[in-house]
């Protein structure tokens, strides 16, 4: 990241915060209005990519209920799937596990039904640390939450949808 | 020649010149080793972020401070202390003015005492902190306390010269003794932190800074 | 303690060399070192300056120690020496209240008293015992010893 | 799992020297031993405050691992192994807490490469690495795969949004999209969502059909040579394309 590229390396987080900002996307924040939203930091994102601020601008367009973990943003802690922790499995799953537990433990303090990620890494090991610590919650990307709450421009809905209204 | 002329004059040359020499090599071999292989400091230098990274901790405006108030406490009282003391003492600045015909302001000699003190119960706090805490224990060595010793030593000593306590001649020599040594290990150790601090937080500060990301 | 002045919290002084004497058999034989018009605070005890073992047992000349320099000679006059003569005491020439000296080459008499002293008693004693010779003491505590408080 | 190799103190001795930096040697020898990291290291905290965990300790095993040199010994490389790769996430929490800033990440990573030297590297980990060389991804995805599944999330999304579409090597686009490789391997929908999403912001963007992968395992597992190959497999497609920025999702 940064070296002298012609391009610029953005995260799609910053991306999809632009485009809210900018009014080119519209949100249904009705979809979440019943759920309780925490967000999850990855380190790659907010620590070590400074895209916290963006991460939180978007969920201001997503969700109604949304309360921070403790500690929150820069200083999260890390969820214990990255390092490459997920694909080294084997003999590290146990270990891994075993590290969420501070993550585990401070969704549950949130009292949140929904955790949200935008790292992979964050989102498959959060799904584990639900099952292993029975957290009982949804894991959720950005994109999987868009999909229910983007609003779609009539004119741009597939034609046979209105043909079966008629 | 008498100890206390030996130690008064080319041991303390001595001890100055491996101290201040030992620290000028130390700075230029980080600078050629790192042109050689830390191209990111240099890649994403920035003044800003150094500034701001250094600034924050040598203030306590960072979470470390606000999550240990004691351990912050007690270490800010004893580094300040540690500098303040010797570099504005009276009796030292006598031996200034002895020596080089300059001086400059002292602290009353009962504050100087006082910090003396301070020191000291810093450096014990700090010593069972090592002893007590498992998570300090388990990386605490044996240099660690041979340092935090040498560190002590001259400040025991010469609080005892002032107050002359036991011989107060075979104390004073101790006194510059240990003073002495306590220079020359600076650089050869981590009390070289001293210094290196300034390096170490300009590099991370840049490094966060370059993410936008605060290092405190 | 004088405020503002960090210098003037100075610790006592220190053995000096001064004083009078027009005539010998006049000595005071021990002078203590304490002028309280310049040393208001005290956290170090004020020098007993034994002044008789300086000429007498140490065989020293008065001009060696009470000086005044006109073109790098001292003009003083053992006439001039005399208990209560004007000049006669390091006090009536060193009068600065700050030592701020970075530069060496500053004007000797822009001492303060403290360093006056200071640099009279230690400055000789160091230069007699690096020649091997009888001499006096040059730590802080033997001419301040804690123990011995004086009161005068 | 690791393998059982041999050990090779020449190599362990050259991969020491070349991963001695000005930094690294700085933070080893600075380090207080204060032990204020302990806490904010979250296998600390799961492991019911086991000291051994805390990051200055793997800071000391790096340490001592640099003074070793060539007197290595499979024990300690042993233990050594399991802390560096089963012990830290790299996740620079604790540099945020250590008044000096030593940044435990780069450390980990040093002893990472080390153990990359005597090719102890956790299994899963070498697989990815050589499908990175092989195919471009972790995943060991092929070309051909990558495109259908493009294609078939483009069918996909069109029964819904019949304009939208998945541009792929589409020259002068703004915007070039990476995607983790687990994308296409087991979470495809991710795609057509991102491409919804972007078709919804009218945004002109294009994926690439060699450098998609935007992870860097090689770099997790310190093996900085073959990091230094990956990430230039993307800067390669972006500047092929001519595209304004690159979008990631690590």
């Amino acid at each position: 990241m940064g070296r002298d590229h012609k391009f610029q390396v953005v995260h799609s987080v910053t991306l999809f915060a632009e485009y809210l900002r900018e009014g080119r996307l519209k949100l249904d924040k009705s979809v979440f209005a019943e759920e309780r939203c925490t967000y999850q930091d990855p380190c790659n994102v907010s620590r070590n990519g400074g895209c916290g601020k963006d991460a939180r601008e978007i969920i201001g367009y997503l969700c109604e209920d949304f309360v921070e973990m403790e500690p929150y943003g820069d200083y999260n802690f890390c969820c214990g799937g990255g390092g490459g922790a997920i694909p080294m499995a084997g003999p590290f799953r146990e270990r891994r596990l075993r590290s969420g537990k501070v993550k585990a433990e401070q969704i549950r303090a949130t009292g949140a039904s929904i955790c949200i990620t935008p790292c992979h890494n964050c989102y498959d090991q959060i799904r584990d640390l639900n099952k292993e610590y029975e957290l009982g919650i949804k894991v959720l990307s950005f994109k999987e939450m868009f999909e229910e709450a983007l609003i779609i421009p009539e004119e741009l809905k597939a034609q046979e949808e209105d043909e079966d209204e008629e | 020649m008498s100890l206390y002329e030996l130690l008064r004059g080319p041991l303390l040359w001595l001890a100055f010149g491996v101290f201040i020499g030992g620290m000028v090599v130390r700075i230029i071999l980080f600078f050629t080793l790192s042109t050689k292989k830390d191209k990111p400091i240099y890649r994403f230098f920035s003044w800003k972020w150094l500034w701001l990274s250094i600034f924050h901790w040598i203030v306590p405006l960072n979470q470390t401070a606000k999550k240990n108030p004691i351990t912050t406490t007690v270490g800010f009282l004893f580094h300040i202390c540690l500098l303040v003391t010797p570099l504005f003492l009276l009796a030292h600045g006598v031996l200034w003015y002895e020596s080089w015909d300059i001086s400059w302001w002292s602290l009353p000699e009962s504050t100087a005492d006082y910090m003396t003190l301070i020191i000291i119960g810093c450096g014990i706090f700090l010593a069972l902190r090592r002893i007590f805490l498992p998570y300090v224990r388990v990386v605490t060595t044996a240099a660690d306390y041979l340092l935090l010793g040498v560190t002590l030593a001259p400040f025991v000593t010469g609080y005892l010269a002032y107050h002359q306590y036991f011989d107060y001649n075979t104390v004073l020599l101790l006194h510059m003794f240990f003073g002495e040594l306590m220079l020359v290990v600076i650089p050869f150790t981590k009390l070289s932190h001293f210094l290196m601090f300034f390096f170490s937080r300009a590099v991370t500060g840049m490094e966060f800074g370059r993410r936008r990301a605060p290092s405190w | 303690m004088r405020r503002g002045h960090f210098l003037v919290f100075m610790l006592i002084l220190i053995i000096g060399s001064l004083l009078l004497a027009v005539n010998l058999d006049a000595q005071p034989e021990d002078i203590v070192l304490n002028d309280q018009s310049v040393f208001t605070s005290r956290s170090r005890p004020a020098v007993e300056f034994p002044h008789q073992l300086h000429f007498d047992d140490a065989g020293i000349e008065c001009r060696e120690c009470h000086h005044r320099f006109k073109d790098g000679e001292n003009i003083v006059d053992e006439s001039e020496l005399y208990e209560g003569a004007e000049g006669v005491k390091c006090s009536s020439c060193h009068k600065n209240k700050t030592g701020f000296r970075f530069k060496p080459d500053l004007d000797p008499t822009k001492r303060t008293l403290r360093q006056a002293y200071h640099r009279m008693c230690i400055g000789c004693h160091r230069k007699l015992s690096r020649d091997n010779e009888k001499s006096g003491p040059v730590t802080c505590g033997v001419c301040h010893p804690k123990k011995k408080e004086t009161k005068a | 799992m690791a393998e059982v190799t041999a050990l090779d103190p020449k190599k362990f001795k050259e991969a020491v020297k070349d991963k001695s930096n000005a930094r690294l040697k700085m933070w080893l020898e600075i380090c207080a031993h204060c032990g204020l990291c302990a806490d904010t290291c979250h296998f600390y905290l799961a492991n019911d405050k086991d000291p051994e965990m805390i990051p200055a300790v793997k800071g000391r095993k790096v340490l001592e691992a640099l003074r070793k040199k060539d007197k290595i010994d499979e024990e300690f490389l042993e233990d050594f192994y399991w802390t560096i790769y089963g012990e830290c996430t790299m996740c620079r929490r604790c540099t945020m807490f250590c008044p000096f800033g030593i940044d435990i990440a780069t450390i980990t990573s040093t002893g990472r490469g080390l153990c990359v030297s005597q090719g102890k590297v956790p299994e899963n980990l070498k697989k990815t690495i050589a499908s990175y060389y092989e195919h471009g991804n972790q995943m060991e995805i092929t070309q051909e795969e990558w495109i259908d599944t493009l294609q078939w999330m483009e069918e996909e999304l069109q029964e819904e949004l019949p304009g939208a579409t998945i541009p792929i090597d589409k020259k002068g686009a703004k915007v070039l999209y990476t995607v983790n490789a687990r994308e296409p391997k087991f979470y495809p929908m991710d795609i057509s969502q991102v491409a919804r999403v972007f078709y919804l912001a009218g945004e002109d963007w294009t994926m690439s059909s060699k450098g998609w992968d935007d992870t860097n395992l090689a770099m997790f597992a310190g093996d900085l040579k073959a990091a230094a190959y990956i990430s230039q497999l993307v800067r390669d497609a972006a500047e092929e394309l001519e595209v304004r920025r690159v979008a990631i999702t690590e």
